[in-house]
């Protein structure tokens, strides 16, 4: 028989250090496909975030660069910059694009950047221990809003990704999930336009992953994704959020 | 030899090129100079000021809390620095703009009016070089050779064409010295 | 005759700001990240003005301090040479960047022209971020290699020698001025521009892993041992740093009885202080850090053996006072004067301070004037 | 038979999602724990009671959805050669 499934060439044989039904590790999986099936990996350079996937240059076997919690699209925007022919992506979860780096991201976004966003959104500040996310959805229970998110007291959900949609030099911006195999395939799709949008030269593009985060969550996995697919999905609901023909 | 001097107006006066362009020309003598524009505010709107210190040797403080040589283009500027001028040292009036007497013996003072000379110039705006030229007639801390010269690398580029008329000025406010004093 | 000719066309008077921006260029530096912040702003413009004709040359006006010490950040990893200016407010908010810098050794050149301060203060000059340049400035164990030029051509020379030592060590280097050097104007000579494309390569940039393994450039080390490890690496690395880099300027400091001691700014003034009390048959030399850190403290130390005392002249209420007291460790008294919030003090203040410290040491020898009031004249044992 | 899948012991931390979207319920929890303390994923060829072979299609939906990049799928060849991007039939 054929082998017909295996781990991409641009995905180091390290086992994560993810919690079990963790949604990253499907991400990392998905953007190391793409590396691969464009064949850029030799001339890639991924830049993860502070987070849970801080870790994730042990992963992805691409030059990885550190960036400071937020700070992921100017990191990439200055290597970018200096090296126009390498292939530029950061790796973000919500804290960190959507809240301490909502200036960095927002101008990247806005100069058209030739950089790829691959934006991870569990609704939860994960490595931290559960804390309010900018993304936790009204009445959601975290470790800082013991009572369920409150508007009026902690804010709203960001819509991050549709104000991303405004800057005039995004070109490309998808909200999708990683709860099915359905969703993760229309991710993968969505992943790999938005790494052509760089090669192509056009401008800024991202992919806002709806990911299950069961720990903080205190939910089983299979619980996880139920409640990304029936809860999260009517605040975030997953679509083609801009794409500049 | 180190001479330190001051150049006070207000803005759009041509105060900060005057200090430019005599730093420019002592330079091109080989000798130490420094140029200090007073930055602030103050330089986008009324008074305008910058200090050029011209000397044989290295110039330690580019500072002149008493210069040898003040030039005032207005009265502001003469009451602000009518005190520092070092005891024997000369200031430079221009006496369209100010009528006042300077409170002091041990000062000399020189009147020029700029802005008449200007206007007999056909060109209101080169009051700054008669006063520059005027200035270094009397205290030679450059040759005014140097100093024509300084002049075209002050107004490098665009400003080419304004070289001539500038050191025509130069030369009307050292001719004005020859005639008066 | 035409070769001194040809050396008068190569002495450009230049404010201190584009003196700055022309040496980077002639370092081969060809990526500015910046923030607009007075008074520093006519660097960021003199370098976009050249570079808009460099075409591959890279300058970018970034939103925030923020984000452009991180641009800098991604342009260095990625190899080049590359740098960011800013004042003191701005500087505070790129310590996070640097500290990340440091620890992941990455070489830049980070330009303060202090102003005064704390908070937004003023633009004047002033001398307030000398600890927070010299002690680290962000979180965590690290420094910085501190460059303070006081002249138009020592500009031009510590610009290049800022990029040649950012690359040597792999560690990022500041350049602590103020508005004053600045704006000021004075002829300086150019080192003869360098080809980036000649310059070392730099085997551990992130340039894509094309027949190479994939690099990790990282400063987090979760393993308590292996983050000891790099904190110890990095101090070897600073007392190499140290060993080599240590600057100073000595003025009439041979037969002195009382050394002022001094930087950038400050220092002219005091140099200028010094003059004046020469004349007046005081016996007094001038000792002008260049680097502030590493700081000179050996040769100061020997100073401190040959004079009564030394007076630490300031643009603060009192930073740099602290380093000289730990070289001179008593050797002589230590006594400080300072002028703080962006006052730019005179010679001739700074002539009646060494007066009166001197009349005190020796109050038979001169009779001397008191030090301004306003200020503070505190003396150490 | 027309495909199987194979599921690094090791690898795997026992979330149980490819057991959620297996259409042909082939996949089950093992017995065993694994050396991290988890306790694995393990394919079943046969039913349990009945012992029956199972039916593996090498779908692969069990891979896509593995949070841990655990399991490799096989499957026989017929036409031309598939490759992992196609593996998985509810591709849009």
């Amino acid at each position: 028989m054929k082998k017909v499934f295996a781990r991409p060439e641009s995905l180091k044989l390290t086992p994560f250090h993810y919690c079990p039904g963790c949604g990253h590790s499907i991400i990392h999986r998905l953007v190391s496909e793409v590396i691969d099936e464009l064949g850029i990996r030799e001339r890639t350079v991924g830049v993860p975030p502070a987070g849970c996937a801080v870790l994730a240059y042990n992963y992805f076997d691409v030059d990885m660069a550190e960036a400071p919690h937020g700070r992921a699209a100017a990191v990439a925007t200055g290597i970018k910059r200096v090296r126009p022919d390498l292939v530029a992506f950061s790796y973000q979860g919500d804290g960190d694009i959507a809240a301490i780096g909502t200036a960095e991201t927002i101008h990247a976004a806005n100069r058209g950047e030739r950089i790829t966003a691959i934006f991870v959104n569990n609704a939860v500040y994960g490595m931290t221990g559960g804390q309010m996310a900018p993304t936790t959805i009204s009445g959601q229970v975290t470790t800082t809003t013991p009572l369920g998110r409150a508007p009026l007291r902690d804010g709203y959900p960001l819509d991050l990704s549709e104000m991303l949609g405004i800057a005039a030099g995004s070109v490309y911006i998808e909200r999708t999930s990683v709860s099915s195999p359905k969703w993760i395939n229309k991710t993968k799709k969505a992943i790999r336009k938005a790494f052509m949008v760089q090669l192509e030269d056009r401008g800024f593009s991202l992919v806002e992953i709806l990911s299950p985060c069961p720990t903080n969550w205190k939910m089983t996995p299979v619980q996880s994704i139920r409640w990304v697919e029936e809860t999260m999905m009517t605040i975030f609901p997953p679509k083609v959020i801009k794409d500049v023909a | 030899m180190l001479l330190k001097s001051v150049f006070s107006g207000f803005g759009g006066q041509g105060v900060l090129m005057m200090g430019y362009a005599l730093a420019v020309a002592g330079m091109e003598e080989d000798k130490h100079v420094t140029y200090l524009p007073a930055y602030g505010a103050e330089v986008r709107g009324g008074t305008a000021n910058c200090t050029v210190v011209v000397s044989d040797e290295e110039i330690a403080s580019p500072i002149a809390s008493s210069p040898e040589f003040v030039v005032a283009m207005n009265y502001p500027s003469m009451a602000k620095y009518q005190n520092m001028v070092k005891s024997g040292g000369i200031m430079f009036l221009n006496s369209d703009l100010i009528t006042e007497t300077l409170p002091r013996d041990d000062v000399k003072v020189v009147l020029v009016p700029a802005n008449t000379l200007a206007h007999e110039m056909g060109n209101d705006r080169v009051l700054n070089m008669i006063m520059l030229g005027a200035m270094v007639r009397v205290t030679g801390i450059v040759s005014e050779e140097s100093l024509s010269q300084a002049i075209e690398t002050v107004l490098e580029g665009k400003k080419r064409s304004l070289v001539e008329i500038n050191q025509k000025a130069l030369a009307k406010g050292a001719e004005y010295i020859a005639a008066h004093n | 005759m035409s070769e001194t000719k040809e050396k008068k066309k190569d002495k450009k008077l230049m404010r201190g700001s584009h003196v700055l921006g022309e040496a980077a260029i002639r370092a081969g530096c060809r990526a500015y990240f910046g923030y607009p912040i007075t008074p520093q702003n006519e660097l960021p413009e003199y370098m976009a003005e050249q570079f808009a004709q460099m075409p591959d040359a890279v300058f970018l006006q970034a939103e925030s301090e923020l984000a452009s010490i991180n641009m800098v950040m991604g342009a260095s990893i990625a190899g080049a040479r590359v740098m960011t200016s800013s004042s003191s407010p701005g500087i505070s908010l790129k310590q996070e960047g640097i500290s990340y810098i440091a620890g992941m050794e990455l070489p830049a050149v980070i330009v303060n022209m202090m102003r005064g301060g704390p908070g937004l203060g003023n633009i004047a000059p002033a001398q307030g971020d000398y600890f927070q340049a010299t002690k680290g400035g962000g979180h965590g164990d690290y420094r910085l290699i501190v460059l303070a030029p006081a002249y138009g051509q020592e500009i031009a020379d510590m610009t290049r020698q800022a990029f040649d030592l950012a690359d040597k060590y792999r560690n990022p280097v500041m350049i602590l001025g103020d508005g004053m050097l600045g704006q000021m104007m004075e002829p300086v000579v150019f080192p003869d521009p360098i080809d980036p494309a000649q310059l070392p390569a730099k085997p551990w940039t992130l340039t894509g892993c094309k027949g190479r393994p994939s690099r990790i450039i990282r400063s987090l080390w979760l393993d308590v041992n292996r983050e000891e490890e790099l904190n110890w690496r990095l101090v070897r690395k600073y007392e190499a740093i140290t060993a080599e880099v240590v600057d100073q300027e000595m003025y009439l400091a041979e037969d002195a009885e009382l050394i002022i001691v001094a930087y950038g700014t400050a220092a002219r003034i005091a140099k200028g202080g010094v003059q004046r009390a020469r004349a007046m048959g005081i016996k007094v030399g001038l000792f002008r850090p260049k680097t502030l850190w590493p700081y000179p403290s050996e040769p100061l130390a020997r100073l401190a053996d040959q004079v009564d005392e030394i007076i630490v002249f300031e643009m603060s209420t009192g930073q740099m006072v602290e380093d000289v007291r730990l070289a001179v460790e008593g050797r002589c008294r230590v006594s400080f004067y300072g002028r703080p919030g962006g006052v730019v003090a005179t010679p001739e203040e700074i002539s009646r301070v060494i007066s009166s410290t001197h009349h005190r040491a020796h109050p038979k020898k001169v009779a001397g004037g008191r030090a301004s009031g306003g200020s503070r004249l505190t003396v150490v044992g | 038979m027309k495909g199987k899948i194979e599921i690094d012991q090791e690898l795997c931390k026992g979330c149980g999602l490819c057991i959620q979207v297996c259409p042909k319920k082939q996949i089950e929890f093992s017995d065993a724990l694994n050396k991290k303390g988890y306790y694995p994923a393990s394919f079943k060829e046969r039913d349990r009671k009945t012992t029956e072979k199972l039916e593996c299609t090498g779908c692969a939906l069990c891979a896509i959805q593995c949070p841990d990049v655990a399991i490799e799928v096989y499957r026989e060849e017929k036409e031309q050669s598939t490759t992992a991007k196609k593996a998985a039939p509810t591709d849009e």
